[in-house]
């Protein structure tokens, strides 16, 4: 297929504007369809709607009917069809609604997506995304607040990538679009559009795999992605002068930059792991495992898990106490820093 | 049963034809509040006929108070009914006591008729999880929000109904609410023919309103009509005028009481397409704006409310001082509806209260740690506008 | 094209009848082999009506070399299609060879015949991965077991094709295999629905024969047949006589042009139920004398190889010796892919080696460990009998 | 609902017979089935042809057709219904037949079995049991020996047992049907006729969320479930008089028996971890990590994690290499010992 007329996404080619996070998951859509003709949006509300959070927004104009498609109300027809469009040659992103909907599609993704290069022993491929907006923290309605990552970080074949950046929303969604494995791209809805940042005009890539130290600290390390950065940030400037904090940004949960997170571990001897998903069998046993894999003999505290606690996500009006608060992250910083 | 079944005229909608008998839709009140075969009254009795006309008046009520109430954030998002009440009120009104409903997130007129109190679904809108916690006696499920799920649910619990006691018919029936979108997920496929196989007393009713969300019903399948699908399970599949609700109340009374009572080549359950049209928004969260422009007249014209007004008038049933008396009692009913649900509390230890019949040691642990934290940093540290 | 649809006759089987059409069934051939209107000859070239019978009869001969194979504890488990083999093979030779196909565990007929080597499917069913490494050119997905899933996937290889040159009629087509069981998963009703609303060139072909493991058709489902279903998507659904290989190549080559190339008021996928039956167990592991007392006379009096030998023996287009060559050459032919299958080796850490395209350092680690501990402990050690 | 006349499920009542891990399931099934009649078994093929394993062998004639019931091939319909007659007054058992096919049924589970008691603040409840034969191990076709066991213990709300021997499986799988919420009851299909031993006949249970020591010892504590048991037991006998091993069965996976794992880590200082299922994100991160949060200081060495490989399940002319056998179980003993 050729790559379709250049054109901008946006008004500042070789620019930057300031971007929230959905804007910036937009840009990123509109540029990679741009490069390749082969990119195709499908999923519910996607085209005249542009997505219930905007997230396609102007994209049918632009890309018509073909690339930008309304699909019936079934995730597993969207995921399924997703998979035979990307081993025949498309490279589609599909939305799912909110990730409390991916369930349905299950299956799909687990049985096939997964496993179709190992299966065929790299003769079908299928380069494909999954996108969908992930957690609490916006008085949403039941089953709209998921954040069940650790679901698809343990199953082989998937990778699984979620910013907590425009800038980030945008070059990780680039570097999914273009894997030639199917990505898991989790979007967390809580910040979509706390604030914006400068995001270039032109299409780049934000490789997968690699976590980003967003603070740089000594004494205590805390893993997190996502949504929980902001709150884990806040904590490590609430303890600034009384405990130095890390922030590791783990960025892809699949495959997981295990290296990182085992430099910092050993740096710091003592660490932390903050997520919004449900505490046992969650990302943050995955990242404990890690560290005392990786740097037991350099760990002086117990890996503190900050996370969701294990009941089914609260109705709104408690959810704030569900989620690790940046005053509860601060407290864990503190037990493994005195530990 | 007086109804009238005449060929689908392009005014009632619906996607393209492909059956014999697609064409075909029940209707009794034409679209000027008129019987459409005058002598041919419908044997509904007048208390009935003005518990139908109340309950949907309360539901219209209720509706604009939810989104007012959503403006003023005081509960978080809703899902209007406006357009789709004779739909609800009238199928719930043909059930009894025992029968069962299932209910999606937009039904709640239908769940307020079978019994649930208004201010628990406001409690829940406002994000109280004991807004869902339905009383003793009152046969509502709470409201289903993955699309489809509650089918298979409600097969199993008309199922149980017959495993209970196989000997005889039983006497309670399921209701089952869903969307036009519905019928595109793989539940309601594997739902309807669990149904048909287990011949189970379930009504599915498919509250067609020709949209979901931003997509219209005619991109949701090329199937033509959605009833139609009922017989790819060997179900009956009855298309009714879902803004008629003489009607919606005859269908669902006749398919309630099949489902309890077939004649001998009857199966129990019966899939009814209730044709309407959602006035409003899919959500306070929507702009309908986007996908659409405005409401067609021809759907306009169809409201149910003064369809039965006209009727009831017409027959000197209700007067204009009725008519004042009945918007106070409604504005009195809710107002205290709102009051009781901004009295509603949610501590937030309960969220560890029903994970599982005993609380588990490690839950014992979360919620001791949550309380610890409470203690000592105080709610607003850790649940405020910080967050 | 020259079908006899005639009413169906009890002894076509298949579930109760509900609509008007459904006892229609597409039969060229009668039982006895001989065509059911003589004078109209179907218009299959001489060549092909012997590549029909040599296709079904190597199947049938593949079919009891895998099952010996697996007595003997070459293979494992062998999902057998004794009975199955017109369907299968009739409907694979009538796509081009750019068509796609989406088979099951039991349409290794299907896959031979569309271009996989024997070789690869045994090797496969010996446990070695590559057996699943389709070549290059053969367009053939690998084969599908969890039941139903590949039609959503074959409605997307397909609607691929439409959105790869939009401007013009896609000149491959993708026929999905499934039985009369997976009709009952969710991801049928989704495929199907997806596939009508992008109206893809696709053809999903229905092999019912009568038995999903234990389960028989008729508690599948209380639909009238299985090709009825199709309209609840819009689709056309067609049945044929699946053990009539002249039918089913009729049916299916109209269906797969019609994929290509609708006429203006067709939609491009169609439903083939192919009513057949299943003259073995459900697979090597299976126990049909559990369920059912034997194959009944009005199945077995069915065989397709009797009669399509009949119909060309009456035509002279086969003898004796004809025969006799090709039960020779058939027998070469899958001693060879038996040798074939039995050089085919897998080295343990391959397993490694498709995961991601490229590796992770994680994968890396755990290669480099499986083959520290080869090397340390020895493979005997590792995955010999003692595990 | 009243109890069914009493009629022993097996010929020696008040004895005990030596059976099978699969004859004690079907027996567990048969004595619950005989206790309460609200009991009933549901799934593919479990009527006439008992199960593809047996283990629903004779109930069908036994309890007759409107409690063991063959349904369509649809899980999301068998989990669905179950859930439906679980809140109305059954007690279904429903029988997926292979752990690869329950994925279709995954939304039913994790957003509604799981969540109807918090939901409905414990007014509806649903006590149901989902049996699966999973593992490896036994030539299977592809899909037929999946070990994702960690996907139903992340899932807060249910609760998820593995037996390892017969009496286990009787007593756990009577304890799942009597449970009021809804149990994932996975069923080692490796060892479902590898040994016998002697079963009560009479109903018993053996209580959900406790682990068993099958071998006490002194220098490693090894934590496993299942069908990994025995290859556990093996290297453990292997290293006798070289190294003490502990082996410690699990048995209940969620409410995972923290108290047990605790004092077994506390006791040798050295631990390590096997099960089936792929490494990342599996059941052993959630081992390390409840090791590292209740036992740290007592940590000698890292904890082990010996599992499946992070690739998807391969056919089986190697599937010998993917799973975990003794002499892979010992030598990670041996590194633990020597850390
Ligand atoms: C499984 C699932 N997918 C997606 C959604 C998001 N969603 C909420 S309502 C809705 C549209 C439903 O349409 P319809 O079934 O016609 O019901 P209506 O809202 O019109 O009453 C969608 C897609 C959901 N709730 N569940
Ligand atoms: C999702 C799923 N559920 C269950 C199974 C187990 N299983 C394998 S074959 C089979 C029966 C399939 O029947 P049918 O679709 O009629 O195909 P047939 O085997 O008769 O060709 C079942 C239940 C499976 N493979 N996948
Ligand atoms: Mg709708
Ligand atoms: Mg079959």
């Amino acid at each position: 297929m050729s790559t379709g007329t250049p054109q901008a996404s946006r008004d500042s080619p070789g620019g930057e504007d300031d971007l929230t996070l959905v804007e910036a998951v937009r840009d990123g859509l509109a540029a990679e369809m741009l490069r390749d003709d082969s990119v195709m949006v499908l999923g519910e509300d996607v085209g005249d709607n542009g997505g219930v959070f905007r997230a396609t927004d102007g994209l049918l104009d632009t890309f018509g009917e073909e690339r930008v498609v309304d699909t019936p109300l079934a995730e597993s027809g969207i995921v399924g069809s997703a998979i035979g469009l990307a081993t025949h040659g498309m490279r589609p992103v599909a939305e799912i609604q909110f990730m409390g909907f991916v369930y349905p599609a299950f299956d799909q993704l687990v049985s096939h997506a997964a496993r179709l290069r190992a299966r065929s022993q790299g003769q079908y491929t299928c380069p494909m995304v999954v996108r969908a907006p992930y957690g609490g923290g916006i008085d949403a309605p039941e089953h709209h607040s998921e954040s069940t990552e650790a679901f698809f970080v343990h199953q082989p074949g998937l990778k699984v990538a979620v910013p907590s950046t425009p800038y980030d929303a945008k070059g990780l969604l680039a570097a999914a679009i273009r894997d030639p494995d199917p990505v898991v791209f989790l979007e967390p809805k809580k910040i979509y559009r706390a604030f914006r940042q400068p995001v270039p005009a032109d299409p780049y890539t934000v490789d997968l795999g690699e976590a980003a130290v967003r603070r740089q600290g000594s004494d205590v390390s805390v893993f997190t992605y996502g949504a929980m950065t902001k709150p884990t940030m806040v904590a490590a400037s609430e303890l600034d002068g009384d405990i130095d904090v890390e922030v590791v940004d783990l960025r892809t949960l699949s495959p997981l930059d295990r290296e990182t997170i085992a430099e910092s571990a050993k740096k710091t001897g003592r660490t932390a792991v903050v997520h919004e998903g449900p505490k046992t069998a969650g990302m943050g046993a995955e990242v404990v495992a890690t560290v005392q894999e990786e740097a037991l003999v350099y760990q002086e505290a117990p890996v503190e898990r900050i996370t969701g606690f294990d009941v089914p996500f609260p109705l709104h009006a408690v959810e704030d106490y569900y989620l690790p608060a940046a005053v509860r992250i601060e407290d864990r910083i503190r037990r493994a820093y005195e530990f | 049963m007086a109804t009238d079944r005449h060929p689908r005229d392009a005014s009632i909608g619906g996607p393209r034809r492909d059956h014999p008998d697609d064409g075909c839709i029940v209707q009794l009140l034409d679209e000027d509040g008129h019987l459409r075969q005058e002598g041919e009254p419908p044997s509904i009795p007048e208390d009935e006929l003005l518990e139908l006309y109340e309950g949907m008046r309360f539901a219209r009520r209720f509706d604009e108070r939810a989104l007012s109430l959503q403006r003023q954030g005081r509960i978080a998002t809703y899902a209007p009914m406006r357009g789709q009440e004779a739909a609800q009120v009238a199928s719930a009104r043909a059930l009894a006591d025992d029968d069962w409903i299932y209910p999606t997130y937009r039904d709640n007129a239908a769940k307020i008729v079978h019994g649930l109190d208004p201010a628990d679904i406001l409690a829940a809108l406002r994000g109280h999880q004991s807004g869902y916690a339905v009383p003793d006696g009152v046969n509502v499920m709470p409201e289903y929000i993955p699309i489809a799920t509650q089918i298979p649910q409600a097969t199993g619990g008309a199922w149980a109904e017959t495993l209970q006691d196989p000997e005889r018919d039983p006497d309670t029936a399921y209701l089952c609410y869903f969307g036009d979108g519905a019928t595109s997920e793989g539940d309601f496929h594997e739902g309807l023919n669990f149904a048909g196989v287990f011949d189970v007393p379930a009504v599915f009713f498919c509250n067609n309103n020709q949209w979901s969300i931003s997509t219209p019903v005619e991109r949701q399948t090329r199937s033509g009509t959605l009833a139609g699908k009922a017989r790819a399970y060997g179900l009956e599949g009855i298309r009714v005028d879902g803004m008629d609700p003489l009607a919606v109340y005859e269908v669902t009374r006749r398919a309630v009481s099949k489902a309890k009572d077939p004649a001998a080549d009857e199966l129990r359950p019966t899939m009814i397409e209730a044709v309407q049209y959602r006035y409003g928004a899919h959500t306070s969260s929507d702009d309908p704006s986007r996908y659409r422009d405005g409401v067609d007249e021809e759907w306009a014209d169809k409201d149910p409310i003064p369809r039965l007004a006209t009727y009831l008038r017409d027959r000197e049933l209700i007067d204009d001082e009725y008519e004042a008396d009945l918007d106070d009692r409604i504005d009195a009913e809710i107002d205290a509806a709102v009051d009781r649900m901004e009295a509603v509390e949610t501590d937030p230890a309960e969220m560890f209260d029903h994970v599982y019949a005993e609380r588990t040691p490690e839950l014992a642990d979360q919620r001791a740690e949550l309380e610890r934290l409470r203690a000592e940093y105080g709610d607003e540290a850790l649940a405020g506008d910080g967050q």
